[in-house]
């Protein structure tokens, strides 16, 4: 019933939030009611193979390409040409150098500011933290980290205990933490990159002393907050339904309507658990439901206009 | 023998861990001579041409070259130095065609034709695949690859051993004239008849060490023999056709009836029996089918027409597995093809006891070893070096690819040329077990490029020429002179005395012969 | 002149030792490991202690046994690089069958794509003869693919973590890694099966010369079918495992121990040509990195820096191990 | 003739498979054309140059599991040495970063000829340090490329006597792919550091034993490998103009198109031209299923299927192609 075919550039597969976004997107497109087709590209590549995606979107005649980057810089030159193919060019998640693009994107240098500042205030503004990043060289991850030493800057009597890469995988964190704890240097607090329901299983499991926890707004994380005895810990939203916004701004400006600035920022919000006005929040947002890796918020109000059946069905126009 | 020797070896010593291939080994070559290095399976000659040749560093030893003390490290370096082997296994390349090979080893082109063509191959095509060229002429080429360069010292292990006969007299031709030009040639070999054709002198290694130069003049092999062995052997003369041979009486079905069996080209109407309790032989010249008559045989490959026997009943091969079931059992000439060569002899002969899917399950070592140690005694393997096959001399593997059926307890044995590269008391030892298997009513077919192994061990000879069987010899006719007749296609003379088969199947005889 | 009466030959002491540990490979590899250990002890006292052992333990074995798959198929010759995805595939189909399932029906499901994927694994480089690292490869972007198709299907079902698994997973009786009860009859069965059945036999032999196998009446693709099931089959209850130990499914849940368990198998002196190696080894090397791993999360040093460390160490390790086997 | 469909059979057939997708897309997508046929070159060119490295390891008997790795490094060190830096400053750069990478390769092999350990746990271990060492260059993707170099892949090069609707088929990016592959690749096959380098992967004993110098040959493949990795991070510098830490997915990649370009894994067979223009159809099959808007998951198991499909039907014809009578 739409007009538009709107194609979209991911280039993480297989993690449990972009999964999220990319149901997101074809929810809102199929919500929307104007989107004909969604061309969907969605694999585990780099900024090299972004610009391949990106540049046969064009050769697909799209008329606007929703993009998660690779990299802020790297697909400068494919989303120049698509944006002089007349091509609308939106980017979710994070933002993009190229001037003539739009950019919905989570703040991802508040998103660790917020959280960490909490961590640090609740461990008494001092001791030490376990510092559990991203993956190395990753962009999401340098600016969390700036974030990161924002709030570290502010709290000098804390220190960092240890730093680790867990390459966003389940896993190696769980082996990191487990390794870590088995060594018996004492922490007073563990921030993650959103890597954070197998932390809390393995300070269970290891019947190690509770210290408060920072992670993102996935569904067992948030989960735990709510259940897990002694557990003192913040969410910070992420939320991946940023792809569904990406799809609002893309239809909006192809309708003629631009935004009054070129980037928009969605503000994470932090859940904590500490207080019980903090515990309320928590309890209406906790969703057993969803898989355990998927973020809670589901939608942004104002962007996004699908139901949750919607998003979980994760079936755009035409499927 | 006041001339210096071109190249002097003295005190080589070898250790494989706790192998000692080579003890205190020398060897001394005159310019312009032809000088036989011999030695049992496993003495350690291939070990002393490696050395020689730079492939593998000795642990102790000397070598001078003219006189003069070289270190040679590699083969490029003994190339240089003047010394070119053609080793026991060949060396060209098998993805590089023929040219590349040459100009790998910067071998100048037309040198090399020329010598291909003097050994007997007329119409080589240079841009072959080496890998699509048999065993044969491969040996072959390696020659002429070092003949090209025109080398002081040729270097030549065991190379008429897996040649037919009219190749391997080509090479001996050339190698002679190598020795009279004032080159000078070491020549490994275990047959004797080459030896005393050919060779001005020859040293004997026995476990590693010279036991002795002599200088090859007639009767001097009795000698060689003792000082290879250390001991005298009995030379008899196996065959004596055991008893029950042409009986073939007619009760008896026979074991195996081939019948105008047909493959592409390569195979043209082939018909013969054997018999229980019976060895024939085969004879041919090289690449004349009997490849893949034997293959065909052993399940290996398929035939396009005609039909097999077992026991009277029909059968079709589709995989060696069904030969097998049959009883038939395939000895291949090129042992690299039935080793799997990192795994310990053992398990290369027990291997066919775990083939079918209904063996997977649990072995019983007991029994095995039991059944394995039996057939290593049987063939008296050497298995100083048993963890690993590839470290067993080339004879040695050589009778593990006999064992295995031994042990196995096969029926029926195709042997393809199983002597090749087996020393003098070896052959001896298996000309003996091939009767006694004969004598238990097995039944052996035996492909040789030995006219005298046929002589010695068959009851009956099969001559087969351009993919047909042209003629079939009970063994008392079958002499030098006439085998080679039929070999090369030349029909017999008198009509009088016709094989066996041929009052089988009337007429094969003039058809081949037209 | 007491002297040479005394000591016969300094030399050879050295030569015997050499030789002794060339007979038992498991040797050097075993005190590589505790080399390891010690360092590992001396950079931080006092973290050797049973619950680092246990720890260890806990993510050594689904390591090892994935190494185990690729032990057997580097012996013929081949590669096994869908374990992971196998893996992942029966640990995502168990945990969310299971929300509505009867566990029973749960773990044949989840083990229904492991065999399929062995099936066409082996037919593919058994009777097509396709190069195993590619047929592998392939079978393993089929999988991920129908994983992701599987996956929208259930999002709205939700996912759960039986507790058998949960305990078998991270459970400790004693000490020990509850974890070990699987391990040690899988354990006990490759090597049994390697070193005493047929089939073992088989594999080392196709994998040292197809040709002779053939020969000796071995049919090649029903050796390597064989092989190829079995092998997604221990992959399939290696991501059982892990889904208990990690209690978090994704869709690249086991995909990390792909790369780590080829080299488990190489560091334990298995060759990727074929033909020779075996499990004892290959345990021994995921435990080296596994311990590896964990020394590199301890040292206090960039990223970078970490991770070349980690391959000097991985080289170091398997060209010492190879020097001391190696007896010429 | 039937020796050129032996030994060049495999290309061939690929070329055909190649037009045949060039004539489906046209079909898909009416209005591709020379610009879409520019961006496909472009995209093909990284893959290209690491095919290129792992294709000669390959040929060498051995394989690289660094290519990705060598990339990134070599992409990082381009990017941040370009970084702010003048225009001419690139003209500097790039012999240095080609010098690095041909530096690195020969380290691989050296490493490899000295430790004699396997190829693969080598360069699994340089791997790791390359990776290494790339994070410790730029901590996070960053840098930039010189302008000039940004503009050499991007448009088409006018060439005298061509018509211009011609021309437009001759993307700057294709021509340099097909200079850079040429200049290392024609002078080499027709050496004789060539045929030792194919010799050593045929048959390493026979090799040596012709008198092959097998260490410095496989030494200078490994060189030679680092090379073209070089090229290949520059091209993403190029491209992207700014160098990523994280390796890209060329290593499986890499080692999928050497196979399907008819190189046999194991060395000694095959040459350049297969992969390159296997890199050319998986490209071109991926854009074809953008241009289908296919859902992405089921493209995973389109591409896993295609690469499975291609080689067996391989495989097949080889069996069907065997002389009459022989069995597989
Ligand atoms: N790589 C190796 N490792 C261990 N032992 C070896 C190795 N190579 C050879 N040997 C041993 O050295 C001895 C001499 O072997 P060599 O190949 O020199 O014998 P040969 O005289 O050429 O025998 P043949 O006539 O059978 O070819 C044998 O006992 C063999 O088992
Ligand atoms: N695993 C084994 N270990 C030792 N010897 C064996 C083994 N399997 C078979 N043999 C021996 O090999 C010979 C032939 O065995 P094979 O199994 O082929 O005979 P068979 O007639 O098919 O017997 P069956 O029908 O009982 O399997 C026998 O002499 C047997 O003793
Ligand atoms: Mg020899
Ligand atoms: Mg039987």
């Amino acid at each position: 019933a739409g007009k538009y075919t709107i194609g979209i550039s991911n280039t993480v597969q297989g993690n449990g939030w972009r999964e999220e976004m990319i149901c997101a997107m074809k929810a809102q497109a199929l919500a929307s009611g104007e989107v004909a087709k969604l061309n969907i590209a969605h694999r585990n590549t780099d900024a090299a193979g972004q610009l391949e995606d990106i540049r046969n979107l064009i050769s697909a005649k799209v008329d606007a390409i929703v993009v998660n980057p690779a990299d802020p810089a790297g697909i400068k030159a494919g989303l120049e040409e698509a944006t002089k193919a007349g091509i609308v060019v939106v980017a979710v998640d994070q933002a993009v150098t190229e001037p003539s693009a739009y950019i919905i994107s989570n703040n991802q240098e508040q998103y660790a500011y917020l959280g960490a500042k909490w961590l640090f205030q609740k461990m008494g503004g001092k001791g030490e933290v376990f510092y559990m990043r991203g993956a190395a060289g990753a962009s999401a991850d340098s600016d969390r980290d700036k974030g990161f030493k924002k709030a570290l800057a502010e709290f000098p009597d804390v220190k960092v205990a240890q730093e680790v890469f867990t390459g966003w995988q389940q896993d190696q964190a769980k082996q990191q933490i487990l390794s870590f704890l088995a060594t018996g240097t004492p922490i007073n607090g563990i921030w993650t990159s959103g890597i954070d329901n197998v932390i809390v299983d393995a300070l269970v499991e290891q019947q190690a002393p509770m210290v408060p926890v920072v992670g993102a707004d996935n569904a067992g994380f948030v989960g735990q907050l709510s259940s897990v005895k002694d557990l003192v810990g913040a969410a910070v939203t992420n939320p991946g339904s940023i792809g569904g916004a990406g799809v609002t701004l893309a239809l909006q400006i192809l309708d003629g309507k631009k935004p009054a600035q070129q980037t928009v920022l969605v503000e994470p919000q932090l859940w904590e658990n500490a207080t019980d006005e903090g515990k309320a929040k928590l309890k209406s947002v906790v969703d057993s439901s969803l898989s355990p890796e998927w973020p809670v918020s589901i939608s942004i109000p104002d962007w996004t206009t699908y139901s949750k059946e919607q998003i979980v069905a994760c079936k755009g126009p035409g499927e | 023998m006041t001339t210096s020797p071109l190249l002097d070896a003295t005190g080589v010593a070898k250790n494989y861990g706790a192998v000692a291939a080579l003890r205190n080994a020398s060897l001394s070559v005159l310019p312009g001579e032809v000088h036989a290095l011999m030695g049992a399976n496993g003495a350690g000659k291939s070990t002393l041409v490696k050395i020689l040749t730079g492939a593998i560093r000795a642990d102790a030893g000397r070598i001078l070259i003219r006189g003069e003390q070289l270190d040679i490290r590699s083969p490029a370096a003994a190339r240089r130095a003047g010394l070119l082997p053609v080793y026991q296994e060949p060396a060209l390349i098998p993805d590089l065609d023929v040219l590349s090979n040459l100009r790998l080893t910067g071998t100048p082109v037309e040198p090399f034709r020329a010598w291909v063509r003097e050994l007997g191959i007329p119409d080589l095509d240079i841009r072959e695949t080496a890998r699509h060229i048999p065993l044969a002429i491969l040996r072959v080429l390696d020659l002429a690859r070092a003949l090209a360069v025109e080398p002081d010292v040729l270097v030549l292990d065991e190379m008429t051993a897996a040649l037919p006969a009219n190749l391997a007299e080509k090479v001996l031709e050339v190698v002679r004239r190598q020795g009279d030009a004032g080159r000078s040639v070491i020549f490994i070999s275990h047959r004797f008849v080459e030896i005393s054709a050919l060779c001005d002198r020859a040293t004997v290694l026995r476990d590693g060490s010279t036991v002795g130069v002599v200088d090859i003049e007639p009767g001097i092999e009795e000698r060689i023999v003792e000082m290879m062995l250390g001991t005298r052997i009995e030379k008899t003369r196996v065959s004596a056709r055991a008893a029950n041979d042409v009986t073939t009486a007619a009760g008896s079905r026979p074991r195996l009836s081939v019948r105008n069996l047909q493959l592409g080209t390569k195979l043209n109407d082939v018909s013969f029996e054997l018999a229980n309790g019976e060895v024939a032989g085969v004879f041919a010249l090289e690449g004349q089918g009997q490849d893949e008559l034997f293959a065909a045989l052993a399940g290996s490959i398929r035939p396009t027409g005609g039909s097999i026997g077992v026991d009277g009943a029909p059968v079709k091969f589709s995989h060696p597995s069904d030969a097998i079931q049959a009883g038939i059992a395939y000895v291949p000439g090129d042992r690299t093809e039935a080793l799997a060569m990192q795994r310990s002899v053992r398990e290369n002969i027990a291997l066919p006891f775990s083939a079918a899917l209904r063996k997977w399950g649990p072995i019983r070592m007991r029994r095995e070893q039991v059944v394995v140690s039996s057939a290593v005694a049987r063939l008296q393997i050497d298995t100083r070096a048993q963890g690993e096959v590839q470290r067993l001399s080339g004879g040695n593997q050589q009778k593990v690819t006999i064992a295995r059926w031994i042990a196995a307890n096969a029926r029926t044995i195709l042997c393809f040329d199983p002597t090749r590269g087996i020393d003098v008391g070896t052959k001896q030892e298996i000309y003996k077990l091939l009767r006694e298997l004969a004598g238990q009513d097995k039944s052996v077919l035996f492909y040789t490029s030995e006219i005298e192994e046929v002589q010695r061990v068959c009851d009956r000879v099969i001559v087969i020429f351009g993919g047909r069987v042209v003629d079939t010899f009970p063994v008392e006719q079958a002499d030098e002179a006439s085998l080679m007749r039929a070999a090369y296609g030349l029909p017999r003379g008198a009509r009088a005395d016709v094989g066996i088969l041929a009052e089988v199947k009337p007429g094969s005889n003039a058809e081949a012969a037209s | 002149m007491t002297d040479s009466a005394t000591m016969p030959q300094p030399v050879s002491i050295g030569r015997r030792l050499k030789r002794f540990m060339a007979d038992r490979p498991l040797i050097p590899l075993i005190i590589l490991l505790v080399i390891l250990v010690v360092i590992l002890q001396m950079l931080r006292p006092g973290i050797v202690n049973e619950r680092w052992i246990a720890n260890t333990a806990k993510f050594a074995i689904p390591l090892a046994i994935l190494a185990g798959c690729q032990t057997m198929t580097m012996l013929t010759g081949g590669i096994d690089l869908s374990v992971g995805t196998v893996a992942t595939m029966s640990a995502f189909i168990m945990a969310t069958q299971i929300v509505n399932q009867d566990p029973a029906v749960a773990f044949l499901l989840a083990m229904l794509p492991a065999v399929l994927i062995g099936l066409v694994n082996g037919i593919g480089v058994g009777v097509f003869r396709v190069h195993p690292l590619i047929m592998t490869l392939g079978t393993s972007l089929i999988g991920t693919g129908f994983l992701q198709v599987y996956q929208r299907t259930v999002i709205a079902s939700g996912a759960r973590i039986p507790d058998f698994l949960n305990w078998l997973g991270t459970g400790v009786t004693y000490g020990f890694p509850n974890a070990l009860l699987l391990f040690m009859p899988v354990a006990v069965l490759i090597v049994f099966m390697l070193n005493r059945t047929g089939f073992g036999r088989l594999l080392y032999a196709v994998g040292d010369n197809e040709r002779a196998a053939r020969l000796s009446g071995v049919r090649y693709w029903q050796v390597i079918t064989a092989l190829y099931i079995l092998s997604s089959l221990l992959a399939g209850i290696t991501g059982l495992l892990y889904i208990g130990l990690i209690k978090a499914p994704s869709l690249s849940l086991a995909e990390p121990l792909v790369l780590p368990s080829v080299a488990a198998a190489v560091i334990g002196g298995t060759s990727i040509f074929g033909g020779r190696g075996g499990y004892m080894g290959t345990i021994i090397g995921a435990l080296i990195l596994t311990v590896l791993t964990t020394l590199l999360t301890i040292l206090q040093m960039p990223e970078g820096g970490r991770r070349i460390l980690f391959g000097f160490i991985v080289l170091f390790v398997t060209a010492a191990y190879l020097r001391i086997i190696e007896d010429r | 003739m039937s020796r050129f469909l032996r030994n060049q059979g495999w290309v061939a057939g690929l070329f055909a498979l190649l037009v045949f997708l060039f004539i489906i897309t046209k079909l898909i997508q009416p209005g591709y054309g020379s610009g879409d046929f520019g961006s496909l070159a472009r995209a093909v060119l990284p893959y290209a140059f690491a095919v290129a490295a792992q294709t000669i390891v390959v040929i060498a008997g051995g394989i690289d599991l660094s290519v990705a790795a060598m990339m990134a490094l070599t992409s990082v060190t381009a990017a941040s040495m370009m970084n702010g830096a003048s225009e001419e400053y690139a003209l500097f750069v790039v012999p240095f970063v080609l010098a690095m990478g041909l530096v690195l390769g020969a380290l691989n092999g050296v490493l490899i000829v000295v430790t004699r350990v396997p190829d693969i746990v080598v360069t699994l271990a340089t791997l790791f340090v390359l990776q290494g060492a790339a994070l410790l260059v730029l901590g996070a993707p960053g840098g930039a490329a010189a302008e000039w170099l940004k503009a050499s892949v991007i448009g088409t090069v006018p060439i005298s006597g061509l018509p211009d609707w011609a021309d437009a088929w001759v993307p700057k990016a294709l021509l340099l792919l097909v200079v850079c592959l040429c200049i290392i690749w024609i002078p080499l096959r027709r050496s004789r550091l060539g045929l030792s380098i194919y010799a050593i992967g045929s048959n390493e004993l026979a090799a040596f034993r012709s008198g092959v110098p097998v260490a410095r040959t496989r030494i200078i493949a490994y060189a030679l490998s680092g090379l073209f990795g070089a090229m290949g991070g520059l091209s993403l510098t190029i491209s992207t103009g700014i160098g990523a830490p994280i390796p890209g997915p060329y290593l499986l990649a890499s080692v999928a198109a050497v196979v399907l370009g008819g190189v046999a894994l194991g060395g000694g067979k095959g040459g350049l031209l297969g992969p390159i223009i296997a890199v050319f159809v998986l490209r071109l099959v991926r854009t074809d299923l953008t241009l289908l808007a296919i859902d992405p998951n089921v493209t995973a198991i389109i591409e896993g299927a295609i690469m499975v499909a291609v080689v067996m039907f391989g495989a097949f014809i080889t069996i069907r192609g065997r002389p009459a009578g022989a069995m597989p």
